[in-house]
């Protein structure tokens, strides 16, 4: 292991090392730190120039109240829910059948095909920008959470098949050739054998990707407009628009939506950074 | 285990699927992601490139004026700004790599807790880039910010980072530096993991201590996280633009523009209506992706080569 | 309303912020009353975000009535066919006497394209009892705004708040400083694309400014803010004024402000003999060319700009501005009064939309950008300039 | 009858060919193993017959049927992997049942065969865990249990027992074979473990890059192996080979002692190679061999010989007496247990 | 002269020690390997005199030196892995020169060194190439000479044929063996193969359980056990076991037909485990144990025999006549072959 592990240090070594720890942490989530004490400061703190001191006084309900009663937020949190569960479950599902397709079967165009996955995935998407937004104006998607849910679906597919092809690669191929031995049929292969195994792959996958579309802010904008569609990142501009300067509010609403994908992280953490560095490092 | 007991499947009765099962499946399999990813993605990257060959504002239309949209990139000042702040973000973001590794290294450790410790760390790169941004904004505010507050106890005049064209770039890739050094953090906290232990013990063995060991032995095992790295690092490098629409809105006097964002500024924004102009660009930045795409495909190709 | 109506009508809204959004929501709440069969739905898009989004909506997903600007703000959607022509209301006496002011903002080819709702003057906002405080009276011509400008620095105190961030509010300054230094029909020329950027003339206007900028009039930093963010400089006595429209003073009076504190005053005559002009931009209903319920549409525009909607949405609770309807009544507001009367007594020179509104959009936004690159670096200007005149060049083709 | 013949089979992948024309008939019942170096192409021959590799050329028949372009599964065989491709989400009965279900058997009729299976393997304890709870050698027994289930005419297994550590292979060995006995199918078994092929075959059939060198029951290999080939590769410690020359109807060669005489097929004047087991070699003081090194596993030692001509020799010594590092030594060579090849041809000289 | 010397050596991990106050002695140029079953300290103890582990109690000296808490570079100590761990961006070369490199040798210096042990180990064809361009041998070589490069007094090996197929397995020991003459180091060598440590060792250390159980030449420990668990631990097929009681002064065992005389230290009455290697045990027809499988490996083969009582016993054939299954032998003991140990305490009774 390397570094040495601080246990074989000296023992001031290990005391600084243990101090320094939460210190460092500390300065490194400063920013993230000052945004949830702004949230729940009282507007007058900013007035008087008090930004970085100690609140006045506690105002999280007020605060936090305004931003779930007194605005557009819920309405923008519902519709990021709608646009990312949906894309999630559709991405992860056209990918684990490409990923399994490129995965197992060996055939001419295979490594083409994949490869072009991968590079779709890499283009700059602003590239898209022009024809997907006509794309979905043409379809009558402009500004529906449907517009925004397929081109996330399609343009996520090229990462997650890239992900979950790998994946599939690493398992054991003999487990597909059993199968075939004993007759199981190719899609219930893909069922009863290849998809179980999946799992954690699967796991990673959604809580990455549930994620990477909760942050979506350029899509959002170029898709959708208005409460009626657009995502909580795109709201939350528009709620910092209304309460320009009022900073306690726009922290509150900053942390509210950014709460989603932070629980995430938190409750699936294993998930999630299995899938970064499974996703990546393969 | 007679011979009747077995399936009469020797004649050609077979249906044409069953024939051709292990054929036709994979394509079966396939066609719902190629249809979506074909439709939202390929062929909009060819109509990006037909769509930079016309003059067109979106509404009415389109007037086909061949290559003039890119000559006129060439003697556009602030299509050179973007490039050059392009190549900044290129340059100055992969400082996330070492700071990443410094960071990993940190906490590469078992003591109590440090899983917290490494979670925490991680926690910026979950947050959306709006919110970092806007974090950052104040964070800058040129009089009540932290940073100009936190200069001033040690005796430094405030200073009005995103007002300045000369700094304001750098801001902005401070802050994108925050959630990236976390990722690429994540990235060498698995790769150190994977490190053989045996081969540290031998480097000991050896001689090799400290940065002499973490140079000759350990980054170069770090190599397939450091790759990683540096793809994820220089697509989030030429992607950027939440940030910057966030933190200056391309400003002061668009010195802090991207070619994702000048494209986006030309298009659609409040005052752009030029289709083609802004596709131009994408297209400019596409090429300069690919060159990366190409690398990295290379490379994978020349791995999948030794696979199966 | 003389017949019912029914059916949907979809309204689109850019009056995102809280006191205009509430006073149109309650304007067509009224609308409402008087056509219960009709099944009204609103949306309001953040202001800035709406500006951005008009032309997809208006090609995909168009509403039967969508707020805009007028003049040449207009102008891209009216030459791609998506705004209906709504010449017959203009032809209805009702209209055509009560609005012949604006007509003019909303025509295009000899055509109407909308009806508009309100208008607002510009001018300086600023705290009295600060210039009381140091013995200051409105400035009538440059010399006296500069000498007041002085006083106050001496003070500590900054002339003049602005927030360039989002470029719009550096156009006011510089319609103002080129209105006064070389009159409305110059002013005019150069939005026509009739005069070149590096014209005497227009660097005439930029030095003017350029005295200003150098006194150090402005607030510092003012690139990092938008116009919201510079309102607290004035709120708590680090500027002394603000060169604004008339939708500040809500804002003004919501943070503390009493009228007390507040007054306004016409920018000051520069050049002597050049008749005074304003901006006094125009927001503008429109009813898409997609729209589906056109019938409701007009009679929502009539509805709109009929003489007592007009006294009751532009009156101080509400929008706080003009009413474009000659036979509406102007509330008694010491700001819109004053408004009103230099408008209609003290603009001989004209009265112009405002910078991004009668300059096209692509020659708006290199312009504004410039003018907040000169706002800090003046020594750039003739860089600034040789640029803009290259996209001059180009945009008006 | 469900006995495998294959007919001049041949494999090629893309340009090259890796199997070369292979006939070969397998009873019905008989134990039946592949050895070779690695990569002669064992794995492959054994995947053709199992019908995952597509067979290029030739015939295969199962039971007399004609199954080259049949699917794996309509061939009545069984395959048992080198890593026994359990599936790691099903429990041991569910791995075992997998088969039969997914080609529609009934419950009932699953649950007995697993049960059957089960009994025979000893499983019935482990039945409702997963493969990760189980230790190699239960794997192993599972893997084969669900060849079994499927009561198929072939089983086919491929180095079934190289993951396993030197105690437990000997153990599942043995296993193996007594399941064989009890079920009497044909098998067709890979290794590359000649203890393993010795101690389990009716038949070997040695492989050379993608050819069949010698078939043949183990001791007749041993005894009476075709070419230097063979003889080189069953057998452990390796049989020793030395240089000579037949002279006056007699092989004389510097590293013996004395000449020994000739066999039939040996010309005069011909190169041979003088093949000696190390289990049949003696040695008693002498000088034309200097003793390199010894290694002594108690029971039984070797002695690393160098000859005149720097050949080296292995030489087995049991009993009292052992020779020591440095010893000059000569061999004594017992003419009944001496194998003559010819020096080009490598073939046996009878 | 650089020995190594283990004074009341303890290791602790928290609160569990592993190892329990080891002494040993280990001469100047001795080869000496620890054996024992698997978790029962080896590659810790070899660690700790490497350096690597850190030892919790006790002295550990090289050549006279204490280097109990010496870093490991400073010990004068090389150590292969078993996993090689070579450095897999350096080619050989530099694989083999880079401790000298870390140290500060001049470049000159290294490439003599490094071709030095090059040339001893044969590898003087792969110094340009990454070791991921290498069979597993040469890898082992690298390792070694990387080793050797070094010029350490003492020489650290942890299993370190452990990877390799059976057959290098055998060549590397003997390169390994010529290794030690050659340069004459001192050597400490892991294994759990005791073919390994047979052959290779001046001086096996068994290991149990964090204790040494003997220490002695390989064919002391063969002939001369200390206790049961040595006896069954030397030699291969493991030695068999049989239950048996003294009683009249002889030793008496229903898996015996005839009694044998007691040793000297064997008390009236006493429950004893009577040792007998399978080398060392005859069958003649008979009727006490049934053959119950044979294995042929050519020149010998293994007959595993159920006893009157289901115990398991294995006899070694040679020569011509072997068993088959089935059969109904007697077991003839040799007495001078036979081992007696205490049932209980499981010592030797000598
Ligand atoms: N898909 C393939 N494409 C090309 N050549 C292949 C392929 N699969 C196997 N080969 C070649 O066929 C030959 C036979 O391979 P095979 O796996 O049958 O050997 P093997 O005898 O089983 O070896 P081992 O003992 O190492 O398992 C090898 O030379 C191998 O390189
Ligand atoms: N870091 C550790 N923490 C706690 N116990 C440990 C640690 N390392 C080893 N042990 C314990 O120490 C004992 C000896 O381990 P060691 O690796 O030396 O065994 P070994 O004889 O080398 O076994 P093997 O033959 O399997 O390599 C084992 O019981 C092991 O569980
Ligand atoms: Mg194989
Ligand atoms: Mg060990």
């Amino acid at each position: 292991m390397f570094p040495r592990p601080i246990q074989q240090a000296s023992a001031p070594a290990q005391t600084a090392y243990k101090t320094l720890l939460p210190i460092s942490l500390i300065l490194w989530l400063l920013p993230l730190i000052a945004v949830a004490v702004f949230s729940i400061k009282p507007a007058s703190d900013f007035t008087q120039g008090n930004y970085w001191g100690m609140p006045g006084s506690f105002e999280l309900f007020n605060n936090y109240g305004q931003v779930f009663f007194n605005s557009d937020m819920p309405r923008y949190m519902l519709n990021s829910v709608l646009i990312t569960v949906p894309t999630v479950i559709g991405a992860v599902a056209l990918s684990a059948m490409a990923g399994f397709a490129l995965g197992i079967y060996k055939f001419r165009s295979n490594i083409w095909v994949f490869f072009m996955f991968v590079a779709g995935n890499f283009v700059p998407f602003q590239i898209l920008m022009v024809p997907v937004r006509d794309l979905t104006l043409d379809m009558g998607l402009y500004n529906t959470k449907t517009g925004l849910v397929l081109f996330h679906i399609a343009f996520q597919t090229g990462f997650c098949t890239l992900f979950m092809r790998n994946f599939i690669r690493a398992l054991p191929f003999p487990l597909i050739e059993a199968a075939r031995v004993e007759g199981v049929a190719e899609w219930r292969i893909f069922w009863f054998v290849v998809l179980p195994l999946m799992k954690p792959a699967l796991a990673a996958l959604a809580v990455l990707i549930f994620t990477f579309i909760w942050n979506d802010y350029f899509w959002a904008i170029v898709l959708t407009q208005g409460p009626d569609a657009q995502p909580v990142t795109a709201g939350i501009t528009s709620f910092n628009a209304q309460y320009r300067a009022a900073y306690h509010l726009m922290s509150a609403g900053s942390i509210v939506a950014a709460l989603p994908p932070v629980l995430m992280f938190f409750l699936m953490q294993k998930h999630f950074i299995a899938g970064l560095t499974l996703g990546a490092v393969k | 285990m007679t011979v009747t007991a077995l399936p009469d499947t020797e004649t050609p009765k077979r249906g044409w699927y069953k024939r051709n099962e292990i054929a036709v499946t994979p394509w079966l399999f396939l066609a719902p992601a190629i249809l979506f990813f074909a439709v939202y993605v390929i062929i909009p990257i060819f109509q990006s490139f037909s769509i930079s060959l016309y003059d067109w504002d979106g509404l009415g239309v389109a007037r086909f004026i061949g290559m003039e949209n890119y000559a006129e990139l060439m003697d556009d000042s602030a299509f050179e700004v973007s490039l050059w702040n392009n190549l900044k973000w290129l340059i100055f973001y992969l400082l996330a790599i070492p700071a990443g590794l410094f960071i990993a290294l940190f906490l590469n450790q078992t003591v109590t807790g440090i899983r917290i410790y490494k979670s925490l760390f991680f926690f910026p790169f979950v947050l959306s880039q709006v919110v970092v941004g806007l974090v950052f904004a104040w964070f800058y505010l040129p009089n009540e910010g932290l940073l100009s507050n936190m200069l001033r106890l040690v005796g430094l005049g405030p200073v009005n980072v995103l007002g300045d064209p000369t700094w304001a770039t750098y801001g902005i890739i401070a802050a994108g530096l925050w959630p990236q050094t976390a990722y690429c953090m994540i990235l060498y906290l698995t790769g150190l993991n994977a490190v053989d232990p045996e081969q540290v013990e031998a480097a000991r063995l050896d001689g090799a201590k400290g940065w002499k060991m973490l140079w000759y032995v350990i980054i170069p095992q770090l190599k397939p996280a450091t790759f990683i790295a540096f793809v994820v690092t220089i697509i989030g490098a030429l992607r950027s633009f939440d940030l910057i629409s966030i933190m200056t809105n391309g400003g002061p006097f668009g010195q802090t523009r991207v070619l994702s964002f000048y494209m986006f500024e030309k298009a659609l924004s409040e005052y752009g209506f030029r289709m083609g102009y802004g596709a131009a660009i994408a297209v400019v930045l596409f090429l300069i992706m690919l060159v990366f795409i190409a690398y990295f495909l290379w490379s994978m190709y020349r791995e999948e080569r030794g696979g199966r | 309303g003389s017949h019912s109506l029914s059916g949907d009508l979809k309204i689109f809204l850019d009056t995102s912020n809280p006191a205009p959004r509430a006073t149109m929501e309650a304007m067509i709440g009224r609308f409402q009353e008087m056509h219960p069969d009709l099944n009204i739905e609103t949306t309001v898009i953040d202001r800035e975000a709406y500006k951005t989004q008009i032309r997809n909506f208006l090609t995909a997903d168009a509403p039967d009535v969508a707020t805009w600007y007028a003049a040449n703000r207009m102008r891209p959607y009216v030459e791609a066919g998506l705004f209906e022509d709504v010449s017959d209301l203009w032809a209805e006496p009702e209209i055509a006497d009560n609005l012949a002011s604006t007509k003019g903002a909303m025509t295009i080819d000899g055509k109407q394209w909308g009806v508009p709702y309100t208008y607002y003057q510009w001018g300086i906002y600023y705290r009295k009892d600060l210039y009381d405080q140091y013995g200051l009276s409105e400035p009538t011509n440059f010399d006296e705004m500069k000498s007041n400008c002085q006083t106050l620095l001496d003070n500590g105190v900054k002339c003049y708040t602005i927030g360039t961030k989002f470029l719009w509010t550096a156009g006011g300054w510089f319609d103002y400083l080129n209105l006064r230094t070389h009159g409305y029909d110059f002013h005019m020329e150069m939005a026509a694309g009739d005069v070149a950027w590096t014209d005497d003339r227009v660097r005439e206007t930029f030095a003017n400014w350029r005295e200003l900028i150098d006194m150090g009039a402005y607030v510092d930093n003012h690139q990092n803010y938008s116009w919201q963010e510079a309102l607290p400089f004035m709120v708590n006595g680090d500027a002394a004024a603000y060169l604004m429209g008339n939708f500040a003073v809500a804002p003004l009076r919501e943070a503390g402000l009493t009228d007390d504190q507040l007054d306004f005053y016409q920018f000051p005559a520069i050049t002597e003999g050049v008749a005074m002009a304003e901006d006094a931009p125009t927001d503008t209903f429109h009813i898409p060319a997609n729209a589906n319920n056109k019938e409701a549409a007009r009679e929502f525009l009539r509805f709109v700009v009929s003489a007592d909607e007009q006294t009751v949405i532009n009156n101080g609770q509400n929008l706080g501005q003009l009413p474009v309807n000659a036979s509406a009544s102007i509330d008694d507001d010491k700001f819109l009064e004053q408004g009103f009367a230099m408008l209609s007594s003290n603009s001989p020179g004209g009265v112009a939309q405002f910078f991004d509104r009668d300059y096209p959009a692509e020659m708006a936004a290199e312009a504004m950008q410039g003018f907040q690159e000169f706002m800090v670096f003046p020594d750039n200007l003739d860089d600034i300039l040789n640029r803009l005149e290259k996209v001059r060049e180009r945009v008006y083709k | 009858m469900s006995g495998v013949t294959l007919e001049s089979v041949i494999k090629r992948y893309g340009q090259t060919q890796v199997i070369h024309g292979v006939d070969l008939d397998v009873q019905d019942g008989e134990f039946c193993v592949f050895v070779g170096p690695s990569g002669c192409g064992k794995s492959t021959l054994l995947r053709m017959v199992a019908g995952l590799e597509e067979t290029t050329e030739g015939t295969i028949r199962i039971g007399g049927r004609d199954v080259t372009r049949l699917d794996p599964s309509d061939r009545g065989v069984s395959m048992v992997f080198q890593t026994y491709a359990l599936y790691p989400h099903m429990t041991v009965e569910e791995n075992m049942g997998f088969g039969l279900k997914m080609t529609g058997h009934a419950a009932k009729d699953i649950k007995e065969k697993v049960a059957e299976a089960s009994r025979i393997l000893k499983l019935d304890d482990y039945l409702k865990r997963k493969p990760k709870a189980l230790s190699g050698g239960q794997r192993q027994r599972v893997a084969i249990g669900r060849a079994i289930v499927r009561g198929p005419e072939v089983f086919l297994f491929d180095e079934p027992l190289s993951n396993l550590d030197a105690e437990l292979r000997v153990e599942m060995r043995v296993e193996i074979a007594r399941l064989h006995k009890e079920i009497g199918a044909t098998m067709i078994y890979v290794t590359h473990d000649q203890v393993e092929a010795m101690t389990l075959a009716d038949k070997i059939v040695v492989l050379r890059a993608g050819r069949i060198e010698q078939v043949g029951a183990p001791m007749e290999l041993y005894r009476d192996p075709d070419n230097r080939f063979v003889a080189g590769f069953i057998g452990s410690p390796s049989m020793n080979f030395i240089r000579g020359r037949v002279q006056g109807g007699e092989v004389v060669s510097d590293g013996l002692v004395h000449s020994v005489s000739k066999t039939a097929s040996a010309q005069e004047g011909q190169e041979v190679l003088i093949g000696l087991r190390p289990e049949h070699l003696e040695l008693r003081p002498g000088s034309s061999h200097r003793v390199d090194l010894t290694e002594s596993l108690g029971g039984v030692s070797y002695a690393h010989l160098i000859g005149p001509d720097g050949e080296k020799i292995i030489v087995e010594e049991r009993g009292d007496h052992r020779s020591s590092d440095g010893d000059m030594v000569d061999l004594v060579v017992d003419p009944d247990h001496m194998f003559l090849f010819d020096a080009k041809t490598e073939a046996r000289l009878r």
